[in-house]
Order: structure tokens, then C-alpha cells, then sequence
């Protein structure tokens, strides 16, 4: 039960049923879609970019909790960074849950974000946990 | 034979670390299979077909017996209406390619149920858009099941091809194949039946229900991976064009033109799976010694247990038909406001193998108005205990998620 | 390591009852490959890509692994741009479905070399019928070679596809398949490149030779049957509609439409051989461990040792290139005034394996206007006992028939 | 070598090199084409049906000796006569060299096709053995 209560903490369950960021947003200035066949997780995110920064971020879609609670923490560290602040932390990030090396500094800079590194535990799962991300990547590559 | 019994057959339940509910996506091996196909290899390897020596000609000799045996398994007329492919999927691309295309034309109507697996399902998407022909689907009611009405309603004049599963994966459904057969023969169709889920667990006659193709995996039915099955009426395999064009298929080779050889070459391109048909051959004499009654009788007792025990559960939601006389060992269910990903999670932490997600049947799940079910899928090795280990399972989870559910 | 000490690594050697000249057929299996795959079956097998358990994690990371173990074996930039699929006539048929017939229009053309394998000249009748198109060969000097002028005079503007194998199957020819794809992509031709007969036995490296595509079988280098690879160009293979439809090459499926996966899943229908990619992995080590250098060094010098003992056989002629530079260790040959196949039951009642007929050629040997040959094939394995069995049954042959021998 | 030298005996080299059979029918009343695509293997025979009787018989074509020699044989035998009793002796053979039972009596039947019998031995050389007399069943089943 070690890495399940690990993963299944009071954090990330609370994220995964929270629903602040869960919305379509009136003035988006872009979105992406993303989706994980083999499961059935499937996020929509939206953005309004303000020059270089991420002004608002949001989502709709569903999924399991890791990936509900993942696209949701994403979205609080990441919402007010510049484009590049934004894709370090997202390499940072997928670095860490699939268990390449990551220092304790870089670690510190995804901020909450470090509340799924126990996911990497779990390899059934780093899947549900990179959705959000991954499609970040995309959208602000577009960008 | 018990399952308890057989079960010692399966290395991978060596120390019975886990409880293997996955059955449907792929089954274990038992060491009769493992060293069968092992033996080939260290003995008896050569390629089939092409030889002049004694270990070619044994090569030949076991890949042809497999293909008898599976003609029996199925009783098939005769053995050369057994062609040998990857998987149920390459069976049924296969159907597509060289009989839909070549039979389809525009405004020819083929008709599938909503509860085909992608595999018997994409494919008519791609031949009905290279045909001009329409894709219509056989709806289920709310228990899962396809009404005579339904099949009434859909297998009409215009249609030519009906495609369907024997099992459902998802849902478990039986469905009443030799009654859809009769119907869509009177209208002049044929019909694709895809018995990836039944010839493994039920008795399968391929005469009796008098199909004009069936499909099956091996790796379903204890065999290795890597080698499935198409059968065929012989009328309609002997008018079919090849599909795959190469070494072995053919008769005479001219720079422009080439000849064919007959059935079953004709649709075997290339040196063929020899150890996988070594594999399934001893595949089916397991499954012959212990007999399909018997696997049956086990099942249905596995089954009806493991959904009476679902039932209790309160916080569980089951789909799929209630009367468990149309409901083969497939069972396919959610803990009310937990991710069935979330649900497998916790019970692969207790060692318990199910599947979760969508089963490769999107429609089906879209028109039930779910994303995702988990799934249990059960076999011959199965147990009382493997089915307490997965109901000890849910109620852990449910204890886990339950302040977080919302209602 | 020397031949000597490989060929213990086989079970089927053991006691050393044959002399196996039929790798260009298929290979024996060293004891690694046979274990490996047994292991699998016992400890890890699940089905890849659709668990949400440890076990199905387990079988998705072995067959993931494989596929990165193929991509640096033959310097693939990505693993994505390696397909499995169940031998090279499959790969090829994928090509000429996938690619061929839809960028194929009336008129282009068609160019593959005269000694191309049935399985690489085939499926390339059938696009040119269906396209419209033509289909023109490049034919070999008498030597068996590929001419410069003869690749310079076909290969020209209005050439869309060229289909070459690296080296025959039947004369050993080594074709150069670098200058080829120069030539080809002038032109703004795509190069497939049959590398069956070569990938086993000389390093082949994907970007150096630039080609397009590249095909080849597990079973022709130690691994189990049922396991073969297509390499691509990132671009082509994303520009290319899907061949097999079902399960796992998808992303979402709605009643009417399907959109699909990327790649490699794209083109992988059903559930997997991974049983097979396990097999091609230990093949991939195995021959790793034993190094290319070396593998390359016993053949040239088996094959060096074949010519000259069958040179010195009067009665024998030998058929394709007379430089060894540019011959791999695939000699046909016939006893002249004796039917191959007579040759080679002879051969086989003093336990000697090779391969008699056509080989998989007709067009070729109808172009050198012979019906058969018999083909000794070697592989890193054989020894100079194996070839001296082979010289000696070849007198007992001749003594036996000379009194009959027409002149 | 036992297996060997009962197979290429002194009568089996002797039809396979013989030429007397080999040759084209000038009226010919039918003919049939026999192929063995693995080994190449390939024979026409042509006939004279003279009512229900073969009145005349020959081939052309190319193979192994034990091909040749089974074709010119089956042709001495079959000449002469009629449909049924040719049938009849084509079952028989083949039933003899895919190790069939067959009765001594059965075996005096065919005649000097006899001198086949040790192919069963030699499962890689039954093919070329049957082919002509397969050939030979088509072509009376057409008429
Ligand atoms: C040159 C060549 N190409 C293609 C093939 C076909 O390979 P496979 O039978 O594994 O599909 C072979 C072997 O038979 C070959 O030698
Ligand atoms: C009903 C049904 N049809 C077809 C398939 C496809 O079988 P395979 O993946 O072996 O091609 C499956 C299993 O995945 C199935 O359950």
C-alpha cells in the first residue's frame, strides 16, 4: 500500500475533485486538446496569452483522478509564468515522474507540482500524469 | 479436472502471487504450451514449404496438423478453409480487404452491432468509405442485449455484409449468432463472426452456426502471441483475390503476371508462424483434455459467483445483461464516481490484474453514456479466491475514495 | 567467439547430426533466444498497452525495449519509425498497400532489380495493375551483377518507387544499394530496400544508406518465427494512411469516423506478437555479444572455403558473382545433367541441409534460363566440417547419377 | 543410404532419362498441365480418348528423376486402359506412396507402378511422385 497512499495523498485527491480550474474560458487566446487513447483521459485546455505570459490558464474534460489532479495542480504553478519559465518547469516535470535525474533545486522550482514525484512509483500511471503537460507543451510551442 | 488443478499447470501462478482477471485481453500459458512450442524450437525448426531435407518436411507436417487440429476445434469441413494469421484484428483486415472491397459496391449497406470490438468495427469504416457504401449498427437495449426486433430492423434487403461478435468484450453479452446468421442469409448477406471472446469458452461449430467467416486469436485461448485464425466457407475463400502477395502464395511468377496457389497458401504470404501454430496446436489438445464442458461448468459457476458478489456491493454499478444464461465470464462495471483507472490501481496494489479504459469499443461505451468501465474476465484457471481477492480490492478502494466521491 | 564455439549455444546441433546450409530459409535459434522468450511467457506475458497493472506495465516496457534495441541495431534516428509486423513479405505488403497505392498514379513507374524475392516483386504487380502504372525490371549481367549502365538506364525521371534487395537469395549478389538510393532520389524516386538476406549478416545502417524504407524477418537472424520489422522515413510513415484497422492503432472511434494513433501504434493493429519482439531482442544481443566484425569474418571466410572446395568439383557450375567481394554466403549451384532436387534428397540422406528449386525467384532463374538451383546458404554457425559434408555428398550424388547424366 | 538406393533404383533412372513417352500427341483429344510451385516441377499430359478408353498418352515438360520417371511409368501402365480402371489404379498409387494401406492385391494392380513404392519412405519426394498421376485424375475427371 506504500506507493498507493504515496500517490493517493490528500493533495492530489482534493485537486482531483477541486473545480476552480475546471471551466472554458470567455476570452481564450488559444487551446489544445489531449488524449490518452489507451485509458480514455481526455483535457481540454485553454489559454490567454498576455505577450510572453501566461495570463490565464484553464480546462474541461475527464479523467482519472492522477490526470484531473495533475492538469489542476498545472495549472495553479503555471498560470502567470513567461512561455519559457513554463516549458523548463513542464521538462522538469515530466523529467521527474518518469524518473531521470532531477536536482533538489529544480524540484523546488515546479513548486506543488513536486506533489506527484511519487507517481513515478507507479509506472501505470505516469501516463495519467503527463497528459496535462504534454499538451501544455504543445500549446505553448504554438505559441 | 478443477480449476484449482489446472491452475498448477500455469507457471505464472507459481507462489499464486496474483489474481489474473484479464483474461479477455490475453490468457496465461500453461507449461504444456510454453515447452511445446520450445521443444519446436530446438528440434524441429526449419521453414515450412521450401525444403528438400527431413527437418523441412517435419516443419510442414506439424505446421499442417496444427491446421487440422484447429479444423476440428471449430469443425470446419475441411482443414484448407483454416488459413493462420497474426490476430483476430489481421483475420478481419483480411475479410475487409479481399472480400469487402472487391464485393461492396456503392450504396450497399453492411451492418454491425454497436458492440463490436474496434477490430471488427474499423475495418468497415474503411471499406465503406472506399466503397460508397453505407456502415449501419444493430443497437442494444439497456441490459446489453440485441432484440430480434433490432436484428429484424436492420439485417434488411441491401445489406451484404454483417459483422458480429460472438461474445461481447465489454459487456459479456451472448449473442445469438446462428439466429442473426439464418436472418441476414435470407437477405442475401454474409456474416463475419468474431469469436475472439467465445471459441476459447464456448463450443464453437463453425457448420452448425453456419457463419461464412469466423475469426479468433490464439493468445486468447493459451497460445503464444503472434497467431490467429481466419475461417472461411470454401466457396467464398476460393473467389476471394489474395491479400498479402509474396513467397509461398504463389504459382507461377512472371515479370508482368502471377498465378496462385490454392487454398490455404493462397492467403499465406511469406515463411508463417510455425511456432505459433506449434503452440496453439497444443493449446487446443490442453483445452481437448480438459474438455469444454468442463471448461464451461467452471466459468459458469466463476461467473455467477463473481456477480453476485459484485451485486452486494452497493457503491458498484454492473453493465451488461442480468440474466447470466446470455452472459459469458466477461463483467464489466464502476465504482460509482471512481475512475476505473484509479479503481485498477488500487487493486494492482493487491495484486489483482483487471482492465480498465474503454475495451477497444468506443461507440459501445459512448452510446451506454461512459467514458470507461473496469473490467473482469474470466478462465478456466480462475478462482472463488481470485474473485474474493478482487471484491477485498474494491471495497478498499471504495474506503479510500469515498469521502472524496461526489454525490 | 569462433564458429566452434557459437554453434554450442544451439540445441539443434547437439550431437551434430546436421549440417545446416539453409540460414538464407531460416535460422537455427541459439539457447538465449530460446529462454528468453520461454521466461517471457512464464513471468511476464500480459497484453501490452491495455492494463492498467504491474504485469501489463511489464510486457509494454519489454516490447518498447525491443523496438529500441531493433532501431539502434540498424541506426534508426527514432524507435518510432520501426514497425513490427510478421516477416518481410508482410513489411513489404504494408509498403505497397499503404504507400503504393496511394501514391501511385497511371503511368509512373515501377522499377525493381530482375532478382528481387516474390515477396518484393509481387506486391508490386498487383499496385502496378490496380495504379495503372509500370512495372520495369533492372536485369543482372552474367555474372549476376547490377550494371552501372543498367541501373543508369532505369532508374530515370518518372520512376517513382525502386524495390532492390541487398542481397539475392539466390546468387548472393551484394547490390549497392547506396549508390541505388543516390540514383533513385535524383530522380525523385522513394528506395525499398529488401534487406532480408542482408541485415543478419553485414551491418546495415539506415541513414548512411539514406533509403527510404527497410524490411526484414527475425526468423532470418536467431530470432522466433512470427516476428519481422518495417524501418521508414519519419515523414513517409506519417504520411501514410494506416494498413491494419483495430484495436490500439486508433485514437478515438465514433460510429462513422476514426481518427488514429500516432506512430508506431499507427500501424500496429491488434494485439501484438511480443512474445516475438522479445525473441528478436535476445537475437539482437545475442549477435551483439558475438559482434558484426566477427560475424562477418567466419562467413567470408566459410564462404571463400565453399567456392573454391565446389570450384574444384568439375562436374558442378555455380551460378552468380565469381568476386567474392560481392557475394554473401549464399552459393547456388547445380551438378550438371542432375535434377536439384534429386541433389538434394541425396544430400539429405547423409544429413545435409539445403535448399533446392526456385527459390522465391522465377522471374530471375527464368531469366538465366534455368528452372532450379541448389542453394547452400551459411550462417555465423557453420563450420568447414559442415561444407566438407556438403563437397562429399556432392561426389556421392555424382557417383551415383553419372551413369545416367546425358550429355 | 537404404532409403536412397531403394528409391533411385536401376528401372526408376532408366524411365526418368527414358524418352519414348516424352514427347507431343499429334490428335490429341485433351491435355492437362501439372505444376509443383515449391520445387518448379512442371508437366503437360496430353491424351486420345477413344470412347471410354485411353488409346493414347504422353507428356512434355521437366522435373526431378523421381518426377520423370513416376510420369513415364504411370504412362506405360495407363495406356490402354479404361477410364474406371485408370481411376482406379491412380487412387491405389497414391494411396501406396503416402503410406496408405493397400493390399498386396492392389499393389499387383497397378502394375509395374509398383517400382514407386519405396517414396513413402521419403516424405520430401512423395510431391514429386504424385503429381503426374493428380494431373493424370484431373484430366480424366474432364472427360
Ligand atoms: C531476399 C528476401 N526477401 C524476402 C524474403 C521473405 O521473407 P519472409 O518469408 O520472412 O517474409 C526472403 C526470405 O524468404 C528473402 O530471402
Ligand atoms: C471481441 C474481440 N474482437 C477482436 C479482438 C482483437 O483481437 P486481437 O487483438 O488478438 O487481434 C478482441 C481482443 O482484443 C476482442 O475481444
Amino acid at each position: 500500500m506504500d506507493n498507493l497512499e504515496s500517490m493517493y495523498t490528500d493533495i492530489i485527491m482534493e485537486q482531483s475533485t477541486a473545480t476552480y480550474n475546471k471551466h472554458e474560458l470567455d476570452n481564450k487566446t488559444d487551446s489544445e486538446h489531449g488524449h490518452n487513447p489507451s485509458c480514455g483521459d481526455d483535457i481540454t485546455l485553454e489559454i490567454i496569452m498576455d505577450g510572453d505570459k501566461i495570463s490565464d490558464l484553464a480546462f474541461t474534460g475527464h479523467g482519472c483522478a492522477i490526470s484531473q489532479a495533475s492538469t489542476s495542480i498545472m495549472i495553479d504553478v503555471l498560470k502567470g509564468k513567461s512561455k519559457d519559465e513554463a516549458l523548463k518547469m513542464i521538462s522538469i516535470f515530466l523529467k521527474m515522474v518518469k524518473r531521470e535525474e532531477v536536482s533538489e533545486e529544480e524540484l523546488d522550482s515546479i513548486e506543488d507540482a513536486r506533489a506527484l514525484q511519487n507517481i513515478s512509483n507507479m509506472p501505470a500511471r505516469v501516463k495519467c500524469a503527463e497528459l496535462a503537460w504534454y499538451t501544455m507543451e504543445k500549446l505553448l510551442e504554438k505559441n | 479436472m478443477t480449476n484449482y488443478e489446472i491452475r498448477k499447470d500455469f507457471p505464472i501462478f507459481d507462489g499464486d502471487k496474483i489474481a489474473y482477471l484479464d483474461s479477455g485481453a490475453t490468457t496465461q500459458r500453461p507449461k504444456q504450451v510454453i515447452e511445446a512450442v520450445d521443444n519446436f524450437y530446438r528440434t524441429a525448426n526449419a521453414n515450412p514449404h521450401r525444403g528438400a531435407y527431413e527437418l523441412s518436411i517435419e516443419a510442414t507436417n506439424i505446421y499442417e496438423n496444427a491446421r487440422k487440429k484447429v479444423a476440428s476445434f471449430i469443425n470446419s469441413p475441411s482443414p484448407e478453409q483454416i488459413i493462420f494469421t497474426r490476430n483476430s484484428s489481421e483475420s478481419l483486415n483480411l475479410i475487409a480487404y479481399s472480400y469487402g472491397l472487391n464485393n461492396l459496391k456503392k450504396d450497399d449497406k453492411i451492418v454491425i452491432s454497436i458492440m463490436e470490438h474496434h477490430s471488427n468495427l474499423v475495418p468497415w469504416q474503411f471499406v465503406s468509405k472506399k466503397c460508397g457504401c453505407l456502415l449501419e449498427y444493430m443497437y442494444v437495449n439497456e441490459e446489453g442485449l440485441l432484440t430480434d426486433e433490432e436484428i429484424e430492423k436492420k439485417i434488411v434487403p441491401g445489406v451484404k455484409i454483417v459483422g458480429i461478435t460472438q461474445i461481447s468484450n465489454v459487456l459479456g453479452t451472448i449473442n445469438d449468432v446462428k439466429k442473426i446468421v439464418k436472418k441476414a442469409h435470407e437477405v442475401g448477406a454474409i456474416v463475419v463472426v468474431d469469436g475472439a471472446q467465445s471459441v476459447p469458452h464456448i463450443k464453437t461449430d463453425v457448420q452448425d452456426l453456419d457463419c461464412d467467416f469466423l475469426v479468433f486469436s490464439g493468445h486468447k485461448m493459451l497460445s503464444p502471441l503472434g497467431i490467429g485464425v481466419l475461417y472461411g466457407k470454401k466457396e467464398l475463400l476460393n473467389k476471394m483475390d489474395p491479400f498479402l502477395f509474396g513467397g509461398d502464395m504463389i504459382e507461377y511468377v512472371y515479370e508482368q503476371e502471377t498465378t496462385f496457389a490454392p487454398l490455404p497458401a493462397k492467403f499465406e504470404a511469406g515463411t508463417q508462424n510455425v511456432g505459433g501454430a506449434v503452440g496453439l496446436a497444443a493449446a487446443i489438445d490442453y483445452i481437448n483434455s480438459i474438455g469444454m464442458d468442463t471448461i464451461k461448468e467452471i466459468e459458469e459457476e466463476l461467473t455467477k459467483y463473481l456477480f453476485d458478489e459484485l451485486s452486494k456491493l452497493d457503491f458498484v454499478t454492473i453493465y451488461g445483461p442480468k440474466d447470466l444464461s446470455k452472459k459469458a465470464g466477461v463483467i464489466s462495471f464502476n465504482i460509482n464516481g471512481v475512475h476505473p483507472h484509479d479503481v485498477a490501481s488500487v487493486l494492482d496494489s493487491v495484486g489483482v490484474c483487471v482492465r480498465s479504459g474503454n475495451h477497444c469499443a468506443q461507440p459501445l461505451l459512448r452510446s451506454m453514456d461512459i467514458d470507461s468501465t473496469v473490467r473482469a474476465s474470466l478462465y478456466m484457471y480462475n478462482t472463488k479466491e481470485d474473485i474474493d481477492k478482487l471484491i477485498n480490492g474494491l471495497n478498499k478502494t471504495y474506503d479510500m475514495f469515498k469521502k472524496w466521491i461526489k454525490k
